[in-house]
């Protein structure tokens, strides 16, 4: 321990004062506890303070044996002033669902890291894994040893392959939820490992899952795959409720606007009015619900959680082809499925997931997210794919311009038309 | 021996062995929730049972050291359990009062020696919940800013919107450090995100050696890379060129080859997006949009950045109505009303020029008198 | 001697001289308007004086006779003048209560031998006024669809909305026979637009000598269209071929190239599109929508696109709001309920698949169940 | 008299019944009085409604000396059968702004096209114009003659070059008019007659003037350069007239709704709540407009036209770029001044338009649309070639991608950069 070197790090020291939690004081104090990673991190950040460029070479491709991922390459540019973090290779290790743990698996976690890594580590990344963040490339078989056969985990994605999905909290402690989230994506992880592992796809692709339209895993925005949970039948309504929120005795939206005067509540203003649909009205005493007219949108619902609840005819809404900007722009998930019914083993969306990597490994380009090729080969191409059908719900509005593509067996007579016969009618 | 006995696909650990008793129990059976304060949220099953979750803080880059008092905690006062949320918090679970008090106490005691708070009990509500965010100069190669620093600087500044329900609705903040946006960055409420504005340097010495020519030259979206062949040291080698004034600096001609780095000292910055969101609630999904095209780097406390967020988040504060999120209040005041309020001044940079780009052009005599019209 | 004492360049005539008396006199000053039946407006002016403004409906196809029979009730009640309107219905203007009953009777015992109106009144406040149209078969080269009989078929069908105001708001019926859209069909509540579905013929024999051919090639906006050279008659030809897959029928190849013809009795037909708007009111403009891609040309009364039409008019008329128009009345309820109350099938040719097809997507959660998700 | 030919046209003939005035049998009566072009024109209708096809063949330039427009060329493809129109050229001959006219004028044309063409008309075109429908390649200098010597007339446009301007019936009899519309269209046109009648441009252009947002001229959605009143000021309320509405003495909406029974009169209902920015309301008695905040959008007027104007400091806003969907898609006009003042000569409008025409016919390529241009070249170029600044108001939104050029000059430092000292900073 006495041969850690601390570096002079002025500029990232001033992250130490303020309230938020700083990671410069919690990784330089493991850094002073013996981990010169640590300390030489925070060196190198120092550096690229006062350059304002990152000290990170390019890429580096590196793995372990039989996986195409999970393991993101990384070297230092300075690594004669940063030795111990001259290779700080990061390890996806693939998160159980919904990311509860016990202090035995966190704990064996971390020694396996502080003895085989910096000590270091995201929880969690973007897509959902822990990110362990530093290690040297000797170090990557044995730590996928310790990992499978001590913590019982496995890799995660990286690469053009399935990428680690994940989920809301779901059943497990939010009444909202429609899916069992949990389920669904230790399922589908587990049913496409080798997706998952060898990357065989143009480019990533994501599955996310929602229990409901609040959507907590941002599965709308940020997965090829987007299942959200939803319902058929009618929301439940518990009139005594919904006086009790009229009359004052529940807090709107659960409290969640506690610290500010907002007047008392009232259900016209902040319930019925904003309702996207006006679907809602009072009868009386009675709050009504034009079922048929909501698109479940959940403002009432999260307004007054102890009055109103989702149905119980529940399933998923699967929308597809969500993406970041890089290369043709972001994208929002595309309404794909309405409604799909989701019990375990989920045929009927494996069916149609497994269409749809047929047609992308078929068709899309070199790095073309799912998302873009059905805007290269448009919504048409993608439901004669999956032989979805064409229903309303799919687009925001029918197109406006009146390029429509017909084909021969569709127009009365054909595409083989004689000029003479043409010119027979018609003097040129 | 790490390839004996090996094991693979066997996929993440099962989630239903890290469920604490009380939510395995009442998987499914929830009823309703109340946040009791912030940071505090009481689940009440159909059995009767009752679960508090208790979210605190965390700078998501977080060592093992701390990971282990997490552990501590979880077991001193939750059996052993604890979670981590979609945006990086991590939560607590407890069934009574009592060790909720105890808990709270505990997490308030706790801190950083710099005086940071190890776990602030908050982001619930309508408050600013954790940033999500993404690698920086951290651990990233493509990163134009800095990210968990820069996150530090903001959710110090605003970290009583963290502990508190002062606000008109949630307020997603997220950050990413390059154009990749790994995060919600293209649907937040508000966004900092991190833009480079010089082209690739080109290092024609290299770049056979580290890519494919003709990667690099498809890798760019608008075709500003061909092919050329220059003299270096004497020797024909095969190169790229950029065209630097079609170059719009997305980076991905660096993803695809070692050679053509873009990151700049002095070039680089932050920009700030701003009204999207995710949820479906009343309004559909948005995309955040570009109302700052740049500030520069201030490392290591950032102060524009933080002073230009806050600003921002406080004039939504003042002005948006009860469960209106930054992007519908935007959007029903019109955005040069938005301009006008947060006073930001409205810049060409702000007008797309991209593939959709007539979709957002303004297309009725419908629009607001503002300051950018009293002069005419 | 038609180029003796050449005078060019001098423009329309000055409109001052057209203007009655009335109108001229309180020019800049009318006051206010009320529609006191369907088709007669009056209008007051700070002045005092008042004038009726008298709307008939044309065909718009109309002869000189017709015109000349204008000018005689012009001069009979009008002091001279009369007025077009910018949708083609044409204005009397009176002064007098007495002079504007008058008027009134003398326009409604005005028919042709058929037994239709020369004059009829209407096309006021919330009516179908006249359909703003195209040449059609009458006189243009690169129709699908006959413009004037299509018209006069639907107005008769419709004639009880032109003479009344029963309908939640103004509807704005248009035609256009081709792709071309010469009018606002882009842009109207129900637009009737003609389709052609066949791809281009190419005239081998012909296409040198009648248009360039990097012209041609450069015409369609899908490259669809490459130079090609074949034999013809023992002869080597430079001409083109259309890859057919491809083509969408745009027509902008004949445009260009005579050798190129697309009209095809059987493929042309009619395509409807709704929920069009121009005004600034409430609501932005609005592009109309394709909802029925194809219906047969079916001369000369074209029944189902008469029926369609009507369908569509009466069902809004039924279910809208006040003031609401039918696009603003469909985006309100959702394009998935508009289909279902419309009773009109959902098919994938209503699916955007041009450039900015992506805008048109639908990226939330949020739906409406309908016959088209009931067995799910 | 005794020559003309009428031709079997059963098909056509079933367009005489229905009460809507019917062509057939307008143009049929002209044809039995002797007009052989007449019935040959329905002869050939027939012939198309046989086989659904039109008779005409492709274009034909014809035209008039020293005008590129104004004449549209038109022969028939069966013209043995159909010989009176073999030759049928179309004359657009220029209307008066907002088309009022004597019966001198139209008794004169009248004469003039039984003498010279076929006696059938439009009127009027969709761009405006006094459209003679059909006439012989010898007559069209002699019309052209007879059209400025005795009607004081001249041609509109056609061709890639200005098409003749058009307007809404404005101050002339509408009280909301913010514009002299009349003069601002004839104004123009007489200027710009040499753009109109000689084509240098890439392709065509056309203005339209309304005098306000209700846009009766279609403006925003047909002209590449649209001219729409508005005005800077307050509202002019009358609150007693209010009150008359309220009380049902006055009609809503003028008597637009006369013939259904929606209810009396709702205010609230009918005004404020629709107002889209919910910019109204009521105190006690007044109605309140908060006028920073109104859109102009012309409802709550036109709902009470006798309670309420518009504002007395008008002018114009512009936008420019509308068209209909070849080749890239229809556009809407897009906001590029939002107020102008309109004053006779108009110059500062003239000065932007004819930047916008420099530029275009610059950059613009053949059949490309300016709404086009600025498409393909960006807002931005367009604001740097006419000196307009940026403002909010051209956009609906900010931008969403993060897709932005900088040029050097605004970068720090500039772009020359030096490999050798950023691999100094920076290992490979
Ligand atoms: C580690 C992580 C950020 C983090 O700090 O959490 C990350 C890090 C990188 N991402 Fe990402 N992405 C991460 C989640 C995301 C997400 C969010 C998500 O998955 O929900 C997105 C946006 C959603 C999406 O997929 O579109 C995302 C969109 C990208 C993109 C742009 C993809 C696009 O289609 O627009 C790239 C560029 C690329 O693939 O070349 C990218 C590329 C990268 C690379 C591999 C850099 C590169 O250019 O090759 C980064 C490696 C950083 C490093 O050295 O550690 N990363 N990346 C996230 C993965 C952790 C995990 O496994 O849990
Ligand atoms: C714990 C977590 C799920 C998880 O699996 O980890 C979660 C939990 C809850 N969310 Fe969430 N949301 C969580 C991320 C999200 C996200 C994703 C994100 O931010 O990246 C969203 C979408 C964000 C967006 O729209 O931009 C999200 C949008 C919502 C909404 C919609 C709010 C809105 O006004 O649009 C609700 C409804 C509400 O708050 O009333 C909601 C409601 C809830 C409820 C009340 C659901 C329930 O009954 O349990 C939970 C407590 C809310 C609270 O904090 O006040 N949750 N929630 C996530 C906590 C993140 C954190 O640490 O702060
Ligand atoms: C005469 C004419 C102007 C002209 O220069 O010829 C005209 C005249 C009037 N229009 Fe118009 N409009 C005329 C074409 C238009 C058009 C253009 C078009 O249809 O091609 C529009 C835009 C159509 C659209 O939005 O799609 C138009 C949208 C309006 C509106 C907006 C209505 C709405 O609900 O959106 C009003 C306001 C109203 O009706 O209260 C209006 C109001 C008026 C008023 C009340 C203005 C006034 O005070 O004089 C006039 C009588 C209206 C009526 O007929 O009930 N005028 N009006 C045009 C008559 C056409 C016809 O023969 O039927
Ligand atoms: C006569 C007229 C239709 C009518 O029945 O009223 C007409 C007729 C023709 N138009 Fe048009 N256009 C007429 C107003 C319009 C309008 C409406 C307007 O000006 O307000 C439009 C839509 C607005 C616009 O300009 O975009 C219009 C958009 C087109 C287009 C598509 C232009 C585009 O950029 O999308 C073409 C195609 C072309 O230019 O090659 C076109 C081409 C034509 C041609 C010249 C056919 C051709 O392919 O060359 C037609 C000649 C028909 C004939 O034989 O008489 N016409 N054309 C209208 C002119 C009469 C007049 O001068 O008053
Ligand atoms: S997405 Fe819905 S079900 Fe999942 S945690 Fe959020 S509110 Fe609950
Ligand atoms: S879920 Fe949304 S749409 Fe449905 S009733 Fe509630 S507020 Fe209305
Ligand atoms: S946003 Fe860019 S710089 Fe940041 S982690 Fe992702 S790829 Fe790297
Ligand atoms: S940064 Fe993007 S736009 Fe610029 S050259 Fe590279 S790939 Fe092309
Ligand atoms: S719409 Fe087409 S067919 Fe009809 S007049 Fe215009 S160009 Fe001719
Ligand atoms: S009709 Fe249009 S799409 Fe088809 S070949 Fe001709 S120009 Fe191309
Ligand atoms: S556009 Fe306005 S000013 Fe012109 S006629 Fe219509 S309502 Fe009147
Ligand atoms: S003009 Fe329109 S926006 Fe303005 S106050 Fe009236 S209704 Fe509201």
């Amino acid at each position: 321990m006495a041969d850690v070197k601390k570096h002079n790090t002025p500029m990232v020291d001033e992250l130490k004062g303020g309230s938020w939690p700083s990671f410069v004081d919690d990784i330089e104090q493991k850094g002073l506890k013996g981990k010169q990673e640590c300390l030489d991190l925070l060196g190198q950040l120092e550096l690229s303070y006062e350059h304002k460029e990152t000290h990170w070479k390019h890429g580096g491709i590196v793995g372990v044996f039989g996986y195409g991922g999970g393991v993101i390459g990384r070297y230092s540019d300075v690594p004669e002033k940063f030795p111990s973090i001259a290779h700080f290779h990061t390890i996806r290790l693939n998160q159980p669902s919904s990311k509860f743990y016990n202090s035995d698996f966190l704990r064996k976690m971390c020694d396996m890291w502080d003895h085989r890594g910096s000590g270091m580590t995201n929880l969690h990344g973007s897509t959902g894994d822990i990110v362990l963040l530093g290690t040297k490339t000797d170090e990557l078989e044995p730590i996928f040893y310790d990992c499978t056969h001590q913590l019982g985990a496995d890799l995660g994605g990286s690469g053009s392959n399935l990428r680690t999905p994940s989920c809301c909290v779901g059943k497990a402690r939010c009444e909202y939820s429609c899916l069992d989230t949990q389920d669904i994506c230790n399922d589908l992880t587990q049913t496409y490992q080798d997706e998952l592992h060898r990357p065989a796809f143009p480019y990533k692709f994501k599955f996310k899952v929602s229990g409901c339209p609040n959507d907590c895993v941002a599965a709308i925005a940020r997965s090829d795959c987007a299942i959200i949970g939803t319902w058929k039948d009618d929301i439940r309504i518990d009139q005594a409720a919904v006086q009790a929120y009229i009359g004052g005795e529940l807090k709107p939206n659960a409290g969640a606007h506690s610290d500010r005067d907002w007047g008392p509540f009232d259900i016209q203003k902040e319930v019925i009015d904003l309702c996207p649909t006006n679907c809602m009205w009072m009868e009386g005493k009675e709050l009504k619900i034009d079922n048929r007219e909501c698109t479940r949108c959940m403002h009432c619902i999260n307004v007054m959680p102890a009055a109103l609840r989702p149905g119980v005819e529940t399933g998923a809404t699967i929308l597809v082809g969500a993406k970041a900007p890089i290369l043709e722009g972001a994208q929002l998930a595309t309404l794909a499925i309405p409604f799909i019914r989701m019990e375990s083993p989920y045929d009927e969306l494996k069916d149609f997931v497994e269409k749809v990597w047929d047609w992308w490994m078929e068709e899309g380009k070199n790095r073309e997210r799912f998302g873009e090729l059905i805007q290269r080969q448009s919504i048409q191409e993608f439901l004669r794919r999956t032989g979805l059908k064409p229903i309303p719900q799919m687009v925001k509005e029918p197109r406006s311009n009146p390029y429509v593509f017909w084909s021969a067996d569709e127009v009365e007579g054909g595409w083989e038309r004689d000029v003479k016969a043409f010119r027979a009618r018609h003097a040129a | 021996k790490p390839m004996a006995n090996r094991i693979t696909d066997i996929g993440p650990p099962h989630y239903e062995q890290f469920f604490p008793p009380v939510i395995k129990k009442n998987y499914g059976k929830w009823k309703s929730h109340e946040i009791v304060q912030p940071g505090v949220i009481k689940y009440t099953s159909e059995t009767g049972d009752v679960c508090y979750a208790v979210r605190v803080g965390s700078a998501r880059l977080i060592t093992t050291d701390l990971i282990r008092e997490i552990a501590e905690i979880a077991d001193k006062y939750c059996e052993g359990y604890c979670r981590w949320t979609t945006r990086n918090n991590v939560e607590f679970h407890v069934t009574d009062e009592a060790t909720l008090r105890a808990l709270l106490d505990d997490l308030k005691g706790r801190k950083f020696p710099g005086g940071s708070y190890k776990f602030p009990v908050g982001g619930t509500g309508a408050s600013v919940t954790n940033i999500v965010h993404t690698q920086g100069w951290v651990h990233c190669h493509t990163p134009a800013i800095d990210a968990s620093g820069v996150v530090k600087a903001v959710m110090d500044d605003l970290f009583d919107y963290f502990g508190s329900h002062k606000l008109p609705a949630q307020v997603r903040i997220a950050l990413a450090c390059c154009l990749n946006m790994c995060g919600a960055v293209h649907c937040s409420d508000i966004a900092i995100l991190g833009i480079h504005r010089k082209p690739p340097l080109v290092e024609d010495e290299r770049i056979t050696g580290v890519c494919e020519i003709p990667l690099a030259v498809a890798a760019c979206p608008l075709g500003a890379i061909k092919p050329a062949t220059v003299e270096v040291g004497g020797e024909q080698k095969k190169t790229v060129r950029v065209n630097q004034d079609r170059c719009m600096f997305c980076g991905n001609c660096y993803t695809m080859c070692p050679a053509m780095p873009l990151a700049d000292g002095e070039g680089d910055g932050i920009a700030i997006l701003v009204g999207g969101k995710i949820s479906n609630r009343v309004s559909a999904p948005k995309f955040s949009k570009l109302v700052i095209p740049y500030i520069p780097n201030e490392p290591p406390r950032w102060p524009t950045a933080v002073k230009t967020v806050r600003r921002i988040l406080e004039t939504y504060a003042a002005n948006a109505d009860k469960y209106e999120r930054l992007g519908e209040w935007a959007e029903r005041i019109g955005w040069e009303r938005f301009f006008e309020k947060c006073d930001i001044p409205f810049t060409e940079k702000s007008i797309d020029d991209y593939r959709l780009a007539y979709t957002t052009y303004h297309t009725t005599t419908q629009f607001k008198w503002s300051v950018h019209t009293d002069n005419l």
